[in-house]
């Protein structure tokens, strides 16, 4: 059984809830039908464009106002980083990273298996007004390397990609393709894409096809 | 295609991310159940809809998902200004 | 007035077409008129010329601050249909078509009007339940519609991709086959030309700057080339800038203003004869005499009186148009446009008395305006005749804002072109 | 006949690559380098088209976008047919073919032109206009004989098979043209660092220097071109674009570039290329540099093959090494044209006259050419052309000063070719594009951009600049502006070194005059795809079509493919002469995107077939799809619509779905439904707002059905929201409108109740979502469930409990859309597909049945539940709907709804109400649509009374049933309406409650 019961104030407040299972259940990522792992054995030649999926990880969405200090303090602390104030900027710090959506709202990624207890420390730490949401099922991170990662990203999203309009680290909620996607810049030629499951399929298409004049290369 | 400054974001972004759902400083009436018919009808349905200045509230849908507004000319699309909710404009029409 | 036909062609062709009359007069004001109609658009001039023909009211002036016919009239998509939901818009589109069916010969100058059929697509279950909604009130309400499923779609209009692999299959199609095209141009110079014969004055490059109104009642207009006209009735006919005219009176209109674009392609030999709307995936096209594919595009969400539109709403047609005709894709746009739509919240025109004595409006038709023109035309000016609504009209007045009587022709037909 | 045009040498053709093409099924040699039209012209084919309404033949009479003629159709298959190309911007490739696009039996000799000849005069503007409506009942005959001869090319009749795609481009300078001015501009501001982006519509940038014969820092214009690409090319900051067309400019400094990149070498793109690239531009400034068109005269018969614009005769010939014809007349009315007979003279063939429209002309170009011997006709014109299908002689005559009336002689000249000048037109096509109109500029006789709102430059031609020196300097200036508007450093650039020219003062002249009047004269053709002359506007402004806009209409000037820009400025010139104005105040014309045509497979890209939109999948949708479900498009969703079993009818497979679900149980993936997490101690008010019930007392661990109206007290939404704890709500809403309401909640709370603590996160796709329902739910769910206490009695109807299922955690919720006991298990959706996998292999005893949409829309319509969307349409209200169980007004704030639905309309008697209907034979399923009257005897137009909304067969009930909306139903019950049919049948239906199975609620409550 789950240990969904937390401290009894929370009980009546909010449901936490470990949606994990206890057992060994397969989990399926929003990715998982198309068989990436497969499609990496096999890949034959090289291309400019690496795709891979990081896939289930701990999907945490973050509202608090930037003046509840104790939401400051209390994110600070649970996660080991600050989330960042300024707009369309991202903490990473190995393990858990933080994505800027707005000023009252964060995405945190962090190991899966850590997200209840995260969820869970950060209700302990936080007074006032706030909301911890896991959305773990709900997304994935595809990402994109390699030299033509960014020509694809620019048949695929209006954003501005260029060094100087958007340095490593910076994330923005977008457009992509037909669908949306939150872009983050996590190295010179190595690009995020958080989307939701329901689009993944889509947006997997949309990738291999806008990617197959420079060659898309899978890894698991 | 309109170049929209968000606010919240901070930078200028495409038309695609945003939706823009119409006349800004609408405010709903503090006590609907005593409006009569006619105010209520103009509350929802009856809009200044200028030539020129008309102030406008946009969503960042596809971004930060928040609403501000904007001042822009209707008639040669020029963005005068941003800015946000509960905030005034600087911009105003003449007359 | 100077008889066409094609007798007269052929005279008029010895004598190296040199002996041609005017089709209308350029007069100047006189001081006062009986009615004075703003806007010498299609609406504005079919209600002159109804005025005058229908009511022997021919003290009439049209003023219009450019060029007549320049407004919407010369900038829509050319399609007429009367399948409407609701019974009060059956009545009144369906009197509009009554009036295109004989209208070339009314006005003595060819409308090209074809009825060639107006086809509504449907993509989904939904889209099905709604026209199919449709079909069955507008047989109840005398306005032929009917259903076509998707194989005998595909042997109607074989251009059209009806396979069950499309990202939307066409499960069918409603289609009124009494439905079609005109000619715009000739839809605004037929009825000036027949309202100037009949004596109305069209006042073109004469713009309303202010409206003289006293003790709550119009007496007339302020122009910015002639100074004051007066007159004993007003009607506004200025479409996309109502909003403008009624601030001038003093009140505001349920009305918003946006940007609504179309597009042609070069002409190409005629695959298309009839014209084929979807509104699931947004999207509508006929293919002119000429052999342009004429496309309209859809209404940008934000108010705009540019006479154009984001790019985006481009894109998003051209490829419902590739989705709805692949053999589309390597035919190429030659131009696009916009024009300006004043859209009421019901997606219904505004036929009303207003809170000014004997100031009328017309206005409100968002994109349904150009199929309109001749009902209109012809309810408003007994509207402006008797000084009240027109059987026809009086739904459609401003009141209905207030009590709550939409006639809500998007909800439910999901048709607003 | 090889090529017989063609010089030895000179031009940037290479006479290595020969090239082998067809015309009209007629095999060709053309070179490397060679554009359709230029080849065309080296074999000597003088006809390329025949025109619009007369039929006319009709040569090559320019060399670039402007040519309105030669119009072919391209494609060596099919599938890769192009309509409408136009010669003179179509690079030539081997194998490439193209024909004419009208004539019959050929171009060459065309039946129509007959008709044209005798009919034509029958044809003045308007024509159609005046005739074809007697009898009324003809038009449909006469207009199929118009569109048999309407359209130029034609669609292919196979699908396209070629790849396109749009890339999004930011840059701090567009530059447009990379001609002389562009060149400069775009360099100056790439020294600085700037991110440029410079487009040309030719296969290479140099614009009219390729074809020029002028020098530059002492060089071949054409080398110090590669010089300054050669240093673009190197800098890293530059984007450079050639065969791009910059087809749109639009507002706050929107461009739209159609990138040609495999059309110059095969009619479809190798494999793994892409056809044609949209680069959709955003750009801080953006420098126009898009130069000038050299504008025709128009004069008697100026459309007989061998009639070409001056500066088009000279690129056939230094940029293609083409002579178009053997003997020149030259018309002009400015000294630029001069160099046209020079670079004939040069290419060794004969120059007959000059005929210069100007008494006493000056300049260093035309001493050049009376140098030459070449004779200098001055103070005339070429007042008509002799010849049929190719030029034969021309009349000259004198004219007056103003150039109004012919005055002197008139003299016959022998030549196949006439080459006029009428000055040139800034290409200011662009800079229209965002709604600003052009101004006449008197002193480049034509028109120049008008003042714009946007960050734009402009330089060289476009801005009526024409001397090469100048030109340069405007390119240059051009990018320093930017430089410093963008705030980028300056940098050095020097000015080349070019060679003045003293040039006379051109004379503004558009229309040579006749000794005959206009109308009777030869016909003088303005715009000559729209076969419009100069008689017709006049004809045009005599009936009284005076505002330009008018005249353009009534003739159709400009309404071609080329879209006017050879012959717009000549007939507003001519409009205006005939109504005694002057240019300015006839008006000016508007131009708008395209540019140029695009097809339209490029302007879509990948955004068709299967990528036309997303598809949105459950993560149980690979299950389903092996399970055989037929699926329904729900927004964009994909849900299964009924899973049919081997050979199964749809209803076979519904009726069997309804039954195994009412008597055992069955199976939904209700994943689609919006799901919005709220939290935050003022949720519980928040959701009282939005909704028109009550939620102040809604304990935890219950759920409630809500339903969500506009201001206007019209439903819109409806969905069960959960109490999860006392500041946590998880709310459900329709799948189509999940993503509105979202926005609905966030609107009102940040415009209007910001002080409210609440904050909304999506969960849609966070929650797998399957409804077990029917009898045996709770017994198939208690295998897979043993930490919540399933006892009806603990775990009552509407609540909802946190537990595990299948091994994972799991909330779970006993509510019910089908009236059955149902349970719906929410996980995370990782491990969706596991849980559903394990219902079945415990759900086999039970003949657990999967159902889609179309089951658990009958199992709910036998239970009178709405659909939202499909029994509402935003007309009705909570009370019309017969759900007043769901609106409470004793909430102390006036929630969304509440005051629209008290409006005057809203509370009259006699509105349409939703209710059940029962038809008299039960085994009759009443049409959704199908519309009720009270007496079918009842002339047309009928009082319509209301439609069915929903209508099945229910199998439980053996019987159909249906909701429908009829004018004060509510308090009909039990009376009789009628149905009238297309086919004639006349359904009658008894009103009755919608509730068809178990009105007490028994079975959901066990």
């Amino acid at each position: 059984m789950s240990e969904a019961i937390a401290p009894e104030k929370e009980v009546t407040n909010v449901a936490v809830m470990n949606q994990l299972p206890s057992g060994a259940i397969r989990a399926e990522s929003p990715l998982h039908h198309a068989e990436l792992d497969k499609l990496a054995a096999r890949n034959p030649r090289g291309g400019g464009v690496i795709l891979r999926e990081l896939k289930l990880l701990g999907h945490l969405t973050l509202r608090g106002s930037q003046d509840n200090a104790s939401f400051m303090a209390g994110c600070a602390e649970v996660l080991g980083v600050a989330l960042p104030t300024k707009p369309l900027t991202s903490v990473d710090n190995g393990s858990v990273s933080v994505r800027w959506l707005s000023p009252d709202e964060w995405l945190a990624v962090v190991p899966m298996d850590q997200a209840f207890e995260i969820e869970r420390s950060l209700r302990a730490a936080i007074e006032g007004h706030f909301q911890v949401v896991n959305g773990s099922g709900g997304q994935t991170i595809i990402e994109l390397s390699g030299p033509n990662a960014v020509d694809v990203l620019k048949k695929s999203t209006i954003l501005d990609l260029h060094p100087s309009q958007f340095p490593v680290g910076k994330v923005a909620g977008s457009v992509f393709a037909k669908a949306s996607a939150l872009v983050r810049r996590s190295g010179e030629d190595t690009w995020e894409l958080v989307v939701r499951r329901s689009f993944a399929d889509y947006i997997w298409l949309w990738l291999q096809d806008a990617s197959r004049e420079y060659g898309l290369v899978v890894k698991a | 295609m309109l170049h929209i400054y968000c606010p919240h974001c901070e930078e200028l972004r495409e038309e695609e991310e945003f939706h823009c759902s119409g006349e800004a400083h609408i405010a709903r009436p503090l006590d609907p159940d005593n409006c009569t018919d006619a105010e209520w009808g103009e509350y929802i349905f009856f809009r200044k809809n200028p030539r020129g200045i008309q102030h406008e509230m946009w969503y960042h849908t596809t971004g930060c998902r928040k609403f501000f507004n904007v001042t822009r000319d209707t008639q040669t699309y020029e963005i005068k200004e941003v800015y946000k909710i509960g905030e005034q404009p600087k911009v105003v029409a003449e007359g | 007035m100077q008889r066409y036909s094609g007798f007269g062609l052929l005279k008029h062709s010895l004598s190296y077409h040199e002996n041609w009359q005017r089709v209308w007069r350029n007069p100047t004001p006189k001081k006062k008129y009986d009615v004075i109609i703003i806007g010498a658009g299609g609406h504005g001039l079919a209600t002159a010329y109804y005025l005058a023909k229908e009511h022997g009211i021919t003290n009439v002036a049209v003023l219009e601050k450019g060029h007549l016919g320049g407004g919407n009239i010369c900038r829509n998509t050319t399609i007429v249909r009367s399948n409407y939901l609701w019974d009060e818009s059956a009545a009144l589109y369906e009197h509009s078509m009554k009036l295109w069916e004989g209208l070339s010969q009314d006005l003595n100058y060819n409308q090209m009007f074809s009825q060639r059929g107006v086809y509504h697509t449907c993509h989904t279950l939904g889209d099905l339940r709604t026209n199919e909604r449709l079909v069955y009130a507008n047989r109840l309400q005398g306005v032929d519609n009917e259903m076509v499923y998707a194989d005998q779609l595909q042997k109607e209009i074989p251009a059209l991709d009806c396979s069950k692999d499309a990202r939307y299959p066409i499960l069918g199609a409603s289609v009124q086959r009494r439905g079609g095209n005109a000619r715009h141009d000739a839809v605004a110079w037929g009825y000036a030309r027949a309202a100037d014969a009949l004596g109305v004055d069209l006042i073109q490059n004469c713009e309303v700057v202010d409206m003289e109104i006293n003790d709550g009642k119009i007496t007339g207009v302020k122009t910015k080339q002639y100074g004051v006209i007066k007159a004993d009735r007003v009607g506004c006919v200025t479409a996309g800038n109502s909003g403008v005219m009624a601030k001038m009176a003093g009140f505001k209109l349920p009305v918003e203003s946006h940007p609504l674009q179309a597009l042609v392609s070069e002409p190409i030999k005629p695959f298309l004869d009839t014209v084929v709307m979807s509104n699931h995936v947004h999207g509508y096209m006929s293919q002119s005499d000429k052999g342009d594919l004429v496309i309209g595009a859809g209404i940008d969400g934000w108010v705009g009186y540019g006479q154009r539109g984001s790019y985006g709403i481009i894109e998003h047609t051209i490829q419902a148009i590739v989705e709805l005709f692949p053999l589309t894709s390597r035919v190429r746009m030659n131009r696009q446009w916009g024009g300006i739509v004043d859209a009421c919240p019901d997606a219904s025109p505004i036929l009303s008395e207003t809170p000014v004595k004997n100031l009328f409006f017309n206005c409100g038709w968002g994109t349904g305006g150009f199929k309109g023109t001749p009902g209109s035309g012809n309810v408003f000016a007994h509207t402006l005749a008797h000084g009240k609504a027109h059987p026809l009209a009086e739904p459609f007045s401003l009141n209905r804002f207030n009590t709550g009587a939409l006639i809500d022709e998007h909800g439910a037909a999901g048709v607003a072109h | 006949m090889s090529q017989k045009n063609r010089l030895q040498s000179g031009g940037r053709v290479d006479r290595s690559k020969a090239l082998t093409f067809t015309y009209n099924g007629r095999q060709y040699k053309g070179y490397q380098g060679d554009s359709v039209a230029s080849a065309l012209l080296a074999n000597g084919v003088d006809i390329v088209a025949r025109s619009f309404k007369y039929s006319r033949p009709r040569g090559i009479v320019a060399a670039g976008a402007e040519e309105p003629n030669a119009v072919l159709q391209l494609g060596a298959t099919e599938a890769t047919q192009v309509p409408n190309v136009r010669a003179t911007q179509q690079e030539l490739y081997n194998g490439l073919v193209c024909s004419a696009t009208n004539g019959w039996p050929s171009v060459e000799s065309d039946w129509m032109g007959m008709m044209g000849k005798l009919g034509g005069k029958m044809m003045p503007p308007g024509f159609y206009y005046k005739t074809f409506m007697f009898p009324q009942s003809m038009w449909p005959t006469y207009e199929k004989f118009i569109r048999k001869a309407a359209g130029l090319g034609r669609a292919p009749t196979e699908r396209d098979e070629d790849e396109y795609d749009i890339v999004n481009q930011h840059c701090d300078l567009m530059v447009v043209g990379a001609g002389p001015a562009g060149l400069m501009a775009a360099l100056t501001a790439a020294r600085s660092g700037a991110r440029v982006i410079i487009a040309d519509e030719q296969s290479e940038f140099g614009g009219h220097l390729l074809s020029s014969r002028e020098r530059i820092e002492g060089k071949p214009a054409a080398e110090w071109v590669a010089g300054i690409v050669a240093e673009l090319a190197k800098l890293p900051e530059v984007t450079m674009l050639p065969r791009s067309v910059v087809n749109g400019y639009h507002d706050h400094n929107f461009l739209t570039i159609n990138e040609n990149r495999t059309d110059y070498m095969a009619d479809k793109a190798p494999e793994g290329q892409v056809r044609q690239r949209m680069h959709r531009v955003r750009a801080h400034w953006v420098v126009l540099a898009t130069g000038a068109h050299e504008r025709p005269l128009v004069f008697g018969n100026n459309d007989v093959p061998g009639c070409m614009v001056a500066s088009a005769v000279s690129t056939y010939i230094n940029r293609y090494g083409v002579v178009p014809g053997n003997k020149l007349v030259l018309m002009t009315t400015n000294d630029g044209a001069y160099q046209t007979a020079l670079d004939w003279a040069d290419a060794g063939r004969e120059v007959v006259a000059v005929v210069d429209t100007r008494s006493n002309p000056q300049g260093e170009r035309i001493e050049a050419v009376r140098k030459r011997g070449i004779k200098v006709i001055t103070g005339s014109g070429v007042i008509d052309v002799q010849g049929k299908k190719r030029v034969s002689g021309v009349s000259v005559a004198g004219l007056d000063a103003k150039g109004e009336k012919v005055t002197g002689n008139v003299q016959q000249l022998s030549c196949d070719t006439v080459a006029s000048s009428g000055g040139w037109s800034p290409v200011v096509h662009l800079s229209c594009h965002a709604g600003v109109r052009p101004v006449w500029s008197d002193e480049a006789i034509g028109f120049v951009p008008g003042p714009s709102v946007q960050n734009q430059l402009i330089a060289g031609g476009i801005s009526g600049t024409y001397a090469l020196d100048k030109v340069l300097a405007e390119g240059a200036k051009a990018g320093q502006e930017a430089v410093a508007k963008l705030g980028l450093a300056a940098s050095e650039v020097a000015l080349p070194n070019v060679r003045k020219v003293s040039e006379g003062t051109p004379m503004a002249l558009y229309h040579i005059p006749h000794t005959k009047p206009t109308s009777r004269a030869p016909k003088q053709f303005v715009d000559y795809q729209n076969d419009v002359t100069a008689a017709g506007i006049e004809l045009a402004t005599r009936e009284g079509f005076e505002s330009i806009e008018h005249v353009k209409r009534y003739t159709a000037m400009g309404f071609g493919t080329d879209q006017g820009k050879l012959g717009n400025i000549n007939g507003m010139a001519i409009t205006a002469a005939v109504l005694g104005k002057s240019i300015p105040e006839t008006g000016t014309t508007v131009f708008r995107p395209n540019y140029t045509p695009i097809a339209f497979g490029a302007i879509a890209g990948r955004n068709c077939g299967p990528l036309f939109e997303p598809k949105r999948f459950t993560a149980m949708h690979k299950w389903h799809v092996e399970n055989g479900a037929e699926f329904e498009d729900v927004g964009q969703w994909k849900r299964p619509w009924y899973y049919p079993k081997n050979g199964e009818t749809m209803q076979q497979a519904l009726d069997r779905e309804c039954v195994a679900t009412r008597e055992s149980v069955g199976i939904l993936d209700a994943s689609t439904l919006g799901k919005i997490d709220i939290q935050g101690k003022d949720a519980r008010e928040f959701l009282g707002r939005v909704y028109t019930n009550a939620w102040a007392k809604l304990a935890v661990g219950k759920c409630r059905y809500g339903l969500m109206c506009g201001e206007d007290g019209m439903v819109f939404d409806d969905g069960v929201t959960s109490c999860l704890g006392e500041n946590h709500f998880v709310m459900t809403t329709t799948t189509g409108g999940a993503a509105h309401v979202m926005e609905w909640l966030e609107l009102y709370h940040q415009t209007e109740w910001p002080e409210l603590e609440v904050y909304f996160t999506s969960v849609t796709d966070h929650w797998s979502t399957m409804t077990i329902s029917g009898p045996n739910s709770r017994k198939l769910l208690s295998e897979l469930c043993d930490d919540i206490d399933l006892d009806k009695d603990s775990f009552k109807f509407m609540d909802w409990r946190e537990g595990t299922v299948a091994g994972v955690p799991a909330r779970v919720f006993r509510i019910s859309f089908t009236g059955e006991l149902s349970f719906e298990i929410n996980v995370q959706a990782n491990y969706g597909l596991h849980v559903w996998e394990k219902l079945f292999e415990h759900g086999a005893k039970y003949n657990l049945t999967p159902y889609g949409t179309e089951t658990m829309h009958i199992l709910r319509a036998e239970k009178g539940f709405i659909i939202a969307g499909q029994d509402t349409d935003g007309s009705m209200t909570p009370i019309d709907l017969g759900m007043s169980w769901c609106v409470s007004n004793n909430k102390p704030f006036s929630y969304i709804g509440k005051r629209g639905m008290a409006r005057e309309d809203c509370v009259r008697e006699n509105r349409k109400q939703m209710v059940g209907l029962k038809t008299k034979d039960p085994k009759v399923v009443l049409p959704e649509g199908a519309q009720a009257v009270a007496d079918t005897k009842q002339p047309i137009p009928m009082d319509l009374l209301g439609h069915v909304s929903s209508s099945y067969w229910s199998a439980n009930l053996n019987r159909s049933v249906a909701l429908g909306f009829i004018k004060g139903g509510l308090d009909r019950m039990g009376e009789t309406v009628y149905y009238p049919l297309a086919d004639g049948r006349v359904i009658e239906a008894e009103i009755c409650s919608p509730i068809f199975l178990d009105p007490k609620g028994e079975r959901q409550n066990v």
